[in-house]
């Protein structure tokens, strides 16, 4: 049970840290570009990226069987 | 003249059993709690129903459907067999009602201020000290729980509703309709059974600290968090992720921006029919076999321990984190760490002002409000990756 | 050159038989009463749509999904097969549907004048006579209905939607796409069915009576009234409880006035998704086989007398209880104990102002109008208590 | 069928006493508290209440078995 | 310690495969494109949730439930196990999808015109070469499909989501995952795909042509248009009959104005229900072994091709058109025909207003657009008939 | 292949054909009934017509079994 109530903190603990940390960057980078955000025309680079990023992730897993 | 007395015998006066006729007057005591006191009506009117309709003898809202041999249906099952097989031995309708209720979570609060995830872990040590409560009073004999249906029980510690049927329905099917009565009326609770421990573990002075205002928390970190909880979850403790998973879809849903038709789906007509049937199949385990004996008993008094302890330990916490840090925490917030979202938080914020009619707690109670949410279904997580 | 051939013999044109040909034109024809003429186009229009998918010779709707021996799908089944199975099979539609118009119901009309009960009561009249009916055509040699056929063919005189294809899907699953089309376009063409009966039946002096005005009924009785209906279908009658409980609990959930958002989805988008399955999956009972009998003769044959017969008794039984009481009641509101809500009862207004400018009945007529919805659900459970 | 009709003239002839009954009852004795139907706050003496009668229902229950 | 130990090996970190890591990235991607990059995010957002999900280990979201010999079940299955057997495997969720676009749909400017359904039909063309496409990697060596793989795939080409969903659950149920995000991916990729083809097939003085103010409709052409496009699927192509009935019965319960409460519901509560469901149905599908291949990279490339032939081909029929007929098409309305709507049709409109100012296309546009959806829907009957 | 794509081209065409033709009969005989499409009240011969309809077809069927 010590276990348990510690695996419930851990978590937290752990959730904290990251939580904290990304909110730190999010508002050290982030702020600047709302822009961003807003839905709506996708960005011009989009499909290279997505095949781009897709690709790539096959080789690399394909390469490591 | 036989026809005469076939329908007599097909009545129900005719086949009621004691248990049965109890049964029903607790189906309709639910149901007076809901409409009359208020307790949770969403659930206990449902529920109450469901407990009233399945103790009709003869109705055979729990009749399982009969298949001949080349598997064509010769006789129907029960409506409450289907609700309770598809949706709750499934544990798909709990699931749903938690992506609602991610759907219309506000992380905001719990961002600005994330510290308050401790209040959250701490008032979830009720779950944990009424599994060895259940083991304790069957060590006494006079009841009979194993450690799968203390597990289910300590949940009830946990403040939340579909949790609490989510790991009943894994690890003790039997005790549902008990632990879901017993949650859901100690949800209802929360204004009576809280108060008196916080009073009693703060002083004045505590009650009286005013906590900074919270600073403005972007939509951005409300879409990275609940993909960065999602993602330690994954890593860590993969048993929490039927609910968490569900939790933290139904929370991007809303926090993105970008799919507000199924983001108010969620949180209106889908988590609206499956309350319905969730209720009313909850409500179809209060048979009396399983519900009319001494265990109910202990889950009760299980259940309220667990309210009392997670109570106090959230408070407690906030106490102890004040000794360390040096931005001040008002430890009632700590008691609305059990989650009861968002009554605890009420509670908080009331006994907040009577101390100081200057002193607002709601948004800061909030934070480990959704905390203690979090913090019971890690707990779940935890139970089902020992026991189920 | 063989896959010309093979896409022509796929093709529904050279499948299509005669039988299905005829049942597509009906679906158009439902469809055309729906859209052109009104004809309860909630139902009929889905129900159209249904005849025509499942009368598409190669299209599969009805398809079974088949398994292989490790119970894996090796292909899938049609949409209609699954939605008649799950749905209407089990009696999971109909029962949501009643839960919906229970809370679309106000009792309060009846309430006021519990009496208008017994005209509720006596128009089910037409239920019972049109089974004796059923029974004296297979007796002739001309049909062949069975007595749990006979059963689900006079529950038409219930003039009740829902009521009737639950009945039919529990007692004659081969009927159900005939009797259903014929309650649907009964109860549209209730307002040609009723006034020649009600005016040959009543005096203009009795079609004149004034009736006094309602008294107002509090919150407290419309909510103590479906939990006493539903304790007494426990006691007394629980094969009516499927359909009764539901009733009761929509109705509950309308009058507590505490779970709003229920009974809100209970009456919108629950009871609309389910309409739409409901009636593709009563559609597509409309199979040639099925239908193109002498057998849909007598069914129609069957429902037409069985809403003359209980439109009569229900003004009768008006008529009886002017002899007894003292309370004058207009008997043109006994017509409206047929159910087919809210139309038989505006019938009866429409009627009742034609003899007499100030007689307004709309109110009044609801009372009946009402009762004759719990009437065909009692009804229907003593069938079921006898053949099913 | 005579039965049929005759069941569902009972049972509506017995609906009509209760209904009638029951109205009697609320004019008289529950027009009075209006407020106890307005949901919210749970009342003072709920959690005992609740507790006591679910106690007394299994107690009587079990001493009948 | 033996405790602590089991936790860890629980914990996804320790059970984590490289190719889970890597799906959780995709589906991470797919989400970050749905919010950030507004690619089509009510399906991209679910389908992402549903690939990270899916991909936790040991989180069971795709667990059998475990029956005893009784056919009681021992162990419940996974959410994402119910949601695809129930919903995607059986072609329930895409055929709801298609009713709720069908109530959507208004084909008044297709009526207008109906020469634009050539248009329509001619967009398709993408569908087939797709098909001669993959197989032509099949024989490099390079993949591995057969011919109902390459089937599902071309229908890529028909810029429809739930027409893919749906011929890919029939024919190629392992690929169902890449081609739906391919789909999906393309669709959203519309404004940067075809202005190049756009622009590159026509001259500057076709794009300039203005095009003739379309007709009013009446009510009475839009309800029989769905019914006659329904009696020619059942004579014709009864293997269309699911996805265009279903749309035909969406469309009709839209125009015959007589049933808004079903079209409402069609169109909100229920095509949003479902389209969660459908999307984490969706994602469920993308795990390492069938998404992490050279077939995906294959799928990914065959898409665009057809996206890209599908859009010159639909040009290539206007500027056929306009050397037969009289009344002039402008040609950039034939990219429309691809479907995509209503994306493709703002596209035409957008690159029609840049060649000249006045030039409103997008109602014009539409006509093709939709005559697109019932041409990939028509594509699919062929398909399935062949190799279904 | 061919056949695929052939059989969406005569199919969109006998659709064009098919909706064309009645879009002509209903804007030459249609328009000025706008009347019978407002859904309401129930025509004065529809429940004859319906019985009629489907009892014609119902003897149309049988004979010819
Ligand atoms: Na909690
Ligand atoms: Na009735
Ligand atoms: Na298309």
């Amino acid at each position: 049970m010590l276990l348990g109530m510690g695996t419930v903190f851990v978590f937290l603990a752990i959730l904290v840290i990251v939580t904290t940390t990304l909110s730190t960057l999010v508002q050290k980078y982030g702020a600047v570009q709302p822009a961003e955000l807003i839905p709506g025309a996708a960005g011009q680079l989009d499909e290279a990226t997505l095949l781009a990023v897709i690709s790539a992730a096959i080789h690399a897993h394909r390469s490591k069987q | 003249m036989d026809s005469v007395i076939q329908l007599l015998q097909d009545s129900g006066a005719y086949q009621l059993a004691g248990g049965q006729f109890v049964m029903i007057l607790i189906g309709l005591l639910l149901i007076y709690l809901a409409i009359s006191k208020g307790f949770e009506p969403l659930l206990l009117l449902p529920i109450g129903m469901g407990a009233i309709l399945v103790n009709i003898p003869g109705a055979g809202f729990l009749a399982e459907p009969i298949y001949d041999s080349a598997g064509h249906m010769d006789s129907p099952g029960g409506l409450l067999y289907y609700i309770y097989e598809a949706g709750i031995a499934t544990g798909i309708f709990p699931l749903i009602i938690f992506m609602g209720v991610g759907a219309m979570t506000d992380f905001g609060p719990l961002l600005a201020n994330p510290r308050t995830l401790f209040l959250g872990a701490a008032a979830q040590f009720g779950i944990f000290t009424t599994v060895l409560g259940a083991l304790a009073l069957t060590s006494t004999g006079l009841m009979d729980f194993s450690l799968a249906d203390a597990a289910a029980i300590g949940i009830i510690g946990g403040a939340d509703g579909p949790t609490a049927i989510f790991v009943a329905s894994r690890l003790a099917p039997d005790l549902l309709g008990a632990i879901a009565v017993a949650a859901y009326s100690y949800m209802a609770l929360v204004p009576m059974i809280q108060p008196p421990i916080m009073k009693a573990l703060t002083t004045q002075k505590e009650r009286e600290i005013l906590m900074q205002q919270l600073r403005p928390v972007s939509q951005r970190e409300k879409i990275i968090f609940p993909l960065s909880l999602l993602v330690l979850v994954a890593l860590f403790l993969p048993t929490a992720a039927p609910l968490l998973g569900m939790f933290c879809f139904g929370n991007l849903m809303k926090e993105s921006g970008v799919v507000e038709r199924l983001s108010d789906t969620a949180q209106n007509a889908l988590i609206n029919i499956t309350t319905i049937f969730l209720g009313l199949g909850v409500g179809s385990k209060l048979n009396s076999e399983d519900f009319l004996n001494v265990e109910t008993l202990g889950i009760l008094l299980l259940g309220i321990v667990a309210f009392a302890i997670g109570t106090a330990t959230g408070i407690l916490m906030a106490k102890l984190m004040n000794k360390f840090g040096n931005i001040p925490i008002n430890p009632l917030i700590g008691a609305a760490g059990v989650s009861a979202v968002p009554m605890a938080a009420r509670v908080a914020n009331k006994v907040g002002l009577e101390a100081n009619p200057q002193n607002f707690l709601l948004m800061h109670a909030m934070g480990p409000n959704v905390a203690g949410v979090i913090g019971s279904a890690v707990a779940a997580g935890v139970m089902i990756s020992y026991l189920g």
